[in-house]
């Protein structure tokens, strides 16, 4: 086991812990949370996994560097849309 | 030539959203001849030459992007080049009665295109999730337009099935690259084994995105999304935007994974497509408002889509070979048609000021254009001659017949006359002579372009041809995607 | 040109169709003159290929729809029968309905989809292959819905809800056949041709229950339209649908759509000597029997006017089937002459009903005691109408069960004699009060609702000649049966070519 | 002369027979009470012809149009030219006993004279035109015309008795075309088996076709019922004693004398009679023919003596005398050898039968229509035909049936001779029973 199979395999747990919290989450903000915390996952394995088989890789840093900004992107446009939700009188955790 | 069909609608996007208002107006028109001329460019191009590989900013793969135009993304490009502009003149004349929405609708429009084009460009699968992203973001930003709180809860519900989608997809990506080192479609569909970590990859992927593109059961955020958005923003949403994650699954499943598939998974595919016909057309034959069933409708639709996957995997050439054409033929169908019907529902929904089926009396009076290309979409989405939906019906019909499928066989003949049984309950009230309510005039552009893209949708039933043997200018694909290369 | 005519002849009613869309609804002269023109181009064109088709002149459009498969229009002895039926029925009608129709709403509406209805009959009459046939005939159903629920009411709307319900399954049904017929049949993409004589007779015995079974689903999807028994439901449900629409339906566009594409099924896919050798005709010949018999007597049970004709049309449409059932020249003859000479006199019947029921506002049979007197045209009209129904001679009905009963003889199933004779009686049964009530009973108490009062003529105009133009033909059809350019000798025509090769 | 004689083969025999059709087209409901001479005018063609062809010499006399229906083909028939005669003779005596009516003013009495006169004239060109017509359609055609033009003159007075015979004669009459019609259809195809198109066989075609046929016994059994309604054959007659009381006086004397000789008229043009029995196993039929002959003479004749009205005992006198004329075709039938001889007997038969039928409904009218020493010297003019239905010495009857059983005296027929003979017995009565009605009337 190298360190990079072992980035990505606790990559693999926190997609599985995040999954599991996004898909019993009631609140919005919380599944948010959860797809955020999901995606840092995600990114863990993307990282990992691949080193693990091919030795040092550019190009998934870079994937995950993009990765990052969407995420990041994404996660602003739901907590504008959250608040205008909320303030329109809509209930965040139905 | 390929970079600029992402050129021009990223700058349209920077620009409408940094230009004064009455300038936005001002540039929708060239921006839409600009977009369309180029994507009809490039198909005569391509149908000239053959498929073309381009790498942006000649960085080569893997750290570039590159961009692969072959006939099918052409076929898509001109689609979305011409739904699009269709859709933008409905809206410039639609969003008249909403000024807010529009300071927003025309940037997210053009970002929306982006999105879309560089999915049917991509050369590898990370580019399409990049792609995936920003088709999502776009599109949950244009139902969000209203900011009412029906709409709102929509598209949060959307963005989140979307964003769930996309990580899942991602989490296949990063197996797969695990595994083969590449992104590279090309290199992937050579190299891809029917090994467990191919398979995983595949299913993560593949859940994220029926996900994306709704597929029954996972259609939830689909009505509310595209019943309740503004109409020029359900018919892009419909006809283009679900595609998008469709190609992606059709991609993976008879390209990159085309080996690591198993026979059974494609029956599964089909049993959910299944379900997507009946659940979708029932929950139309019920529902009370316009715009739901029209939406209904697309969940209904999109099932048939999925019958690619039993009729193509684990069959005879020739049955594939029909039904890839069927499902091609299917999705440009469906695209005019239900775009079309979006927009003449919008049309109708407008002159009514309320979107009850049951008081839809007295629209054929006064509204006749815009019912007349609601039936001839209708038309198209039945599946009856003459029109797109007839030859692509046909074609999967005669792919069943040729694999001896018969059970799909029987899901669409039952699919078609449920389609007719929701689509007819309009035409039913729409024929009552009482009309209950005052009934306004709407603009003729609205009803005009309604008419067109309905038209369309008929014309595909004469002119099959043409995207068909455009999709065997194909380089991408085996012998399963599109015969010759 | 050869190949441009038929769709010419197709376009004349199409392009007519959109323009009348196009207009809106207030101008009136263009669109009757626009109508009226092209329904006389239409019979001009059709008249020329008629005289092409004599001198075996061969008129063939193809187009390729999808790989492999076309869109083929082409003019041959027996779709210019039914083209030559619909395109001089349209012209009749149009000129009923103009009259038929003045001053209500919804016109431009009305005769659009009148026009596409007329365009998709020609479509079927022309169509060269089971596709082309198969596009058509669905069209025929979305263009002939509009015209069933036109007057916008609950019951027309729930009739039309039948009507879909019965012609859009059936044309499902019929999608399954020729999509059968297509992928388990015909791999070269020739079998599906109409072809004088069929080409199936070639394919291995193997395949012969295949194909047998493909005949039943083809013809339960053409049963629909055809009304045979028991998927006639909707066509007496049909009935609300204004007069000249019932007797489009009735006389040319629907059922003998459904009528026509079974003899096409019979003669020019299968081939009626190879269909004989499968033994499908026998039980096709029993079902179109019950289906005679039963539309009499259920005809004998109504009450009222139309669908008393509607029953009527479900017992003499079936005439045509089992004509093509009869296996050789005579009974062929019988039932390609009876696709025309039901057509006419159903029309002229289904006019003189919309003439009582306009002028009078008569629309139950009891209320016509005494009509002949202050209708004495249309009653005319309609006397010849049904005695040509019950096959009284020299009317066009009694050639039609002379040549089936003899036929039928030839084919070594003189029961079908029982039969014919059998459904006059009924057919005697049931028109024969109404004929009795017009001419001899006297008039009682005030007509229901005179809309109409006798001036010149006993009714409007452009309501009493089209159906006096009709009965004559009725009659001429059956007096001139002889000669040579009556419709008896065109069918004798299409008989020789389908048997004598 | 020539140039009559150039009319009578130039001028087609269809011309003849729509006469009368042209004539009924030009009935108009106002004036129709001026048109009475109509009736004396339409069948006066025909009778002109018909006489001249017999002043020829009954030359060969042959009409074709081939477009024309299922090919026409029309002629003059030397067996049925006397038939002929007595039909337009009669039709002409009664148009003048119409035309009479419509002069006196009693007839504004009588409604519906248009349609009365449009009626008898259809009734008229069909009855005259099945005797020329020689092709199968054609005789169907006029066949079907004189049976459906004739519900109008049989329920011309609208009274309840008549909508009721008019039914029954309706019912009876559907029936019979039914027949009919299956059986020369039938028939037909066999005499035009291996033709491509099968126009209309020649009707003299169908007796040599049926007699070859090997379900011959059944169409000859189709034919003989379905022109046996018309002949008011005994089981089929029910029409006739409730239709001639009932119709006006000259309808009932065309009905009885003329129309009634058209089923006749079927039987001897469509059945394999003579030579075409031979070697033929109609036996059966024939025999039944037979049967229903005497059952038809005898009873009606006891039912006739039970009516109560004169034209009803006519009706029954009608029956019965056809009974006879069934028993003399079905014992020609048998033994075909004999059927040159007695087919002269029945068409002198029905000649006679004819003429003094008419005569002696005429009379009904007469006697009612006079008074006092007129009505009963009236009743001792109607004497004449009465005593030449019965057969008495130097009548006419007595001619016709001796004709006949000189024939079968021949012929072993065991009681048929006697039997028959009994007949004038049954016309005794009836003939009785009609003038005690009319004195007491």
């Amino acid at each position: 086991m190298t360190i990079d199979l072992w980035y990505a395999a606790v990559g693999a747990v926190i997609v599985a812990l995040s999954v599991f919290a996004f898909l019993t989450s009631k609140h919005l903000m919380k599944k948010l949370l959860a797809f955020n915390i999901m995606g840092s996952g995600v990114f863990l394995i993307m990282v990992g996994l691949p080193q693990h088989q091919h030795g040092v890789d550019p190009v998934p840093q870079a994937l995950v560097l993009t990765g990052i900004v969407v995420a990041v992107s994404a996660t602003a446009l739901a907590l504008v849309l959250l608040r205008r939700y909320v303030r329109a009188g809509g209930n965040p955790a139905p | 030539m390929t970079p600029i069909l992402l050129i021009i609608p990223l700058a349209f996007a920077i620009l409408t959203l940094l230009l004064p208002r009455h300038w936005v107006r001002a540039i929708i028109i060239p921006g839409l001849v600009l977009q369309v001329g180029a994507a009809v460019l490039l198909c005569m191009e391509i149908y000239q030459h053959g498929p073309q590989d381009y790498a942006l900013g000649d960085w080569q793969a893997p750290l570039g992007i590159s961009l692969i135009a072959d006939g099918f993304s052409v076929t898509l490009l001109a689609l979305t080049a011409l739904i699009a502009a269709l859709c933008a003149i409905y809206a410039q004349y639609f969003l008249t009665r909403y000024p807010r929405e529009q300071r927003y609708f025309w940037p997210l429009f053009w970002f929306l295109l982006a999105a879309l084009n560089g999915i049917w460009l991509a050369g590898d699968l990370f580019n399409l999730y990049v792609g995936l992203e920003l088709l999502g973001l776009s599109a949950v930003g244009m139902v969000a337009l209203t900011a009412e709180k029906t709409t709102l809860k929509a598209a949060l519900d959307y963005l989140y099935a979307a964003l769930f989608g996309s990580l899942a997809y991602l989490a296949g990506v990063a197996l797969l690259y695990g595994a083969y080192g590449t992104l590279s479609i090309a290199q992937l569909s050579d190299m891809a084994a029917a090994n467990p970590t191919t398979q995983v990859a595949l299913a993560l992927m593949t859940v994220g995105l029926l996900l994306k593109t709704a597929i029954f059961p996972l259609h939830y955020w689909l009505p509310p999304a595209h019943g309740g958005a503004l109409a020029p923003v359900s018919a892009l949403l419909s006809a283009l935007v679900v595609k998008a994650s469709f190609y992606i699954l059709a991609l993976l499943w008879l390209d990159v994974g085309a080996l690591a598939v198993t026979v059974t998974a494609a029956q599964a595919m089909g049993a959910l497509g299944a379900g997507a016909i009946f659940w979708g057309s029932w929950q139309a034959f019920q529902t009370r408002q316009i715009k739901m069933l029209v939406a209904y409708s697309t969940v209904a639709q999109l099932g048939y889509l999925m019958l690619l996957f039993p009729l193509a995997i684990g069959v005879s050439e020739a049955a594939a070979q029909l039904a890839w054409q069927g499902t091609i033929l299917h999705l440009l169908a469906h695209a005019f048609a239900k775009a079309a019907m979006f927009l003449a529902v919008g049309t109708l929904v407008l002159a009514l000021g309320h979107g009850r089926i049951n008081d839809f009396g007295g629209v054929s009076q006064r509204n006749p254009v815009a019912l007349f290309a609601f039936g001839l979409s209708a038309v198209s989405l039945m599946g009856l001659p003459p029109s797109g939906g007839f030859n692509a019906k046909w074609l999967l019909l005669q792919s069943a017949i040729a694999s001896g499928q018969w059970h799909w066989f029987v899901v669409m003949i039952i699919g078609g006359l449920l389609t007719a049984a929701y689509v007819f309950r309009v035409f039913r009230v729409s024929f009552l002579q009482s009309a209950k309510h005052e009934i306004q005039d709407t603009h003729p552009a609205l009803q005009l372009s309604a008419l067109a893209l309905a038209l369309m949708a008929i014309a595909l039933g004469f002119v099959s041809e043409l995207p068909l043997s455009l999709m065997n200018l194909t380089d991408i694909a085996p012998a399963t995607m599109g015969g010759t290369p | 040109m050869t190949a441009l005519l038929p769709v010419f002849v197709l376009a004349t009613s199409l392009i007519t169709a959109v323009l009348i869309f196009i207009l809106p609804e207030r101008y009136y002269r263009l669109r009757v003159s626009l109508n009226l023109a092209a329904a006389v181009l239409k019979i001009v064109l059709v008249a020329v290929m008629i005289a092409g088709i004599a001198n075996q002149v061969d008129y063939e459009f193809r187009y390729e729809l999808l790989p492999g498969i076309d869109l083929v229009l082409r003019a041959d002895a027996l779709s210019m029968l039914f083209a030559g039926l619909s395109s001089v029925l349209w012209l009749f009608t149009t000129l009923y309905a103009i009259g038929y129709l003045e001053g209500a709403p919804n016109r431009s509406r009305f005769f659009g989809f009148f026009s596409l209805c007329v365009a998709s009959t020609m479509g079927i009459a022309l169509a060269g292959n089971l596709f082309t046939f198969l596009i058509f005939f669905e069209l025929l159903t979305l263009s002939t819905y509009p015209l069933v629920v036109h007057r916008g009411t609950e019951e027309s709307l729930r009739a039309g809800r039948t009507y879909l319900k019965y012609t859009l399954g059936g044309g499902a049904v019929l999608l399954v056949g020729v999509a059968l017929m297509y992928g388990l049949v015909d791999q070269t993409g020739t079998m599906t041709e109409f072809a004088e004589t069929g080409t199936l007779s070639a394919l291995p015995s193997e395949q012969h229950f295949t194909l047998a079974v493909i005949f039943f689903v083809l013809i339960a999807g053409l049963g629909v339209k055809a009304a045979l028994v028991p998927l006639h439901g909707w066509l007496p449900v049909a009935m609300v649908a204004p007069a000249p629409v019932s007797a489009l339906l009735h006389a040319v566009a629907v059922v003998k759509a459904g009528a026509f594409g079974i003899v096409r099924v019979i003669y020019n896919i299968y081939g009626v000597e190879f269909a004989w050798q499968l033994g499908v005709l026998l039980p096709l010949a029993i079902l179109a029997s019950i289906t005679i018999i039963w539309g009499s007597l259920r005809a004998l049970q109504q009450v009222e006017m139309k669908k008393r004709l509607a029953y009527s049309t479900v017992s003499q449409v079936s005439y045509i089937a089992l004509g093509a059932c009869l296996f050789g020249p005579i009974g062929t003859i019988g039932g390609i002459v009876h696709l025309l000479h039901q057509g006419i006199m159903k029309v002229t019947l289904f006019f003189c009903a919309g003439n009582y029921a306009e002028t009078l506002g008569i629309h139950k049979i009891k209320d016509l005691d005494g009509v002949g007197r202050r209708m004495p045209l249309t009653s005319i009209a309609f006397t010849l109408g049904a005695f040509g129904m019950i096959g009284v001679p020299p009317l066009a009905g009694f050639i039609s069960k002379w040549y089936l009963g003899i036929g039928a003889l030839d084919a070594g199933m003189g029961w079908v004699i029982g039969v014919l004779i059998l459904s006059s009686m009924l057919n005697a049964g049931y028109f024969l009060p109404i004929v009795y009530r017009l001419w001899f009973k006297p008039k009682q108490g005030p007509w229901p609702d005179e809309h109409i009062k006798a001036a010149r003529f006993e009714t409007h105009g452009l309501l009493l000649w089209p159906t006096v133009a009709t009965a004559v033909f009725s009659l001429a059809a059956g007096l001139f049966a002889a000669h040579a350019w009556s419709p008896l000798s065109w069918a004798s025509l299409i008989a020789f070519r389908e048997y004598l090769p | 002369m020539t140039l009559i004689m150039y009319l009578l083969h130039h001028i087609p025999l269809p011309l003849l027979v729509v006469f009368p059709l042209v004539l009924a087209c030009c009935v108009r409901t106002d004036t129709a009470r001026r048109r009475g001479w109509m009736l004396i005018a339409a069948p006066l063609p025909m009778l002109l012809a018909v006489l001249l062809w017999y002043a020829q010499g009954q030359p060969e006399f042959i009409t074709e149009i081939p477009w024309l229906m299922l090919g026409l083909h029309w002629r003059f028939d030397n067996t049925l030219a006397p038939i002929l005669l007595m039909t337009v003779l009669l039709w002409t005596v009664a148009g003048i006993y119409v035309w009479q009516q419509l002069r006196d003013n009693s007839a504004d009495q009588q409604p519906h004279i248009a349609r009365y006169i449009r009626c008898w004239l259809l009734t008229l060109s069909g009855n005259i035109g099945l005797l020329v017509a020689g092709d199968i359609a054609s005789f169907y055609t006029l066949f079907a015309l004189m049976t459906f033009a004739a519900f109008g003159l049989v329920i011309h007075t609208q009274t309840p008795n008549a909508l009721f015979a008019g039914k029954v004669y309706i019912l009876l009459a559907v029936i019979g075309e039914g027949l009919l019609l299956s059986g020369l259809i039938w028939g037909a195809a066999h005499a035009a088996a291996g033709e491509l198109t099968p126009t209309a066989p020649l009707i003299s075609s169908l007796p040599a076709a049926i007699a070859a046929s090997a379900n011959g016994v059944w169409i000859a059994l189709l034919l003989f019922l379905g022109f046996g309604v018309k002949a008011g054959l005994a089981g089929l007659h029910w029409w006739l004693p409730l239709a001639h009381p009932v119709a006006p006086t000259p309808a009932s004397a065309v009905l009885s004398g003329a129309m009634i000789k058209a089923g006749l008229v079927g039987w001897l043009l469509t059945l394999p009679l003579g030579d075409f029995a031979a070697g033929g196993n109609f036996a059966n039929v024939a025999s039944l023919a037979v049967i229903l002959g005497l059952i038809g003479a005898f009873g009606a004749a006891l039912m006739g003596v039970f009516a109560k009205k004169a034209k009803a005992v006519l009706a029954y006198s009608s029956v019965s005398q056809m009974g006879m004329i069934t028993v003399m075709l079905g014992t020609g039938w048998l033994y075909d050898a004999a059927w040159e001889a007695i087919l002269a007997a029945i068409v002198v038969f029905a000649v006679h039968h004819g003429f003094n039928k008419g005569v002696l409904f005429f009379g009904v009218g007469w006697v009612s229509a006079l008074s006092g020493r007129a009505a009963t010297l009236m009743l001792v003019f109607l004497l004449i035909p009465a005593l030449n239905l019965i057969g008495v010495p130097f009548s006419s009857g007595e001619y016709a049936k001796d004709l006949f059983k000189h024939v079968i005296a021949d012929l072993p027929v065991g009681l048929l001779y006697p039997i028959f003979s009994a007949g004038a017995l049954a016309t005794t009565a009836l003939m009785a029973r009609y003038f005690y009605l009319l004195r007491k009337h």
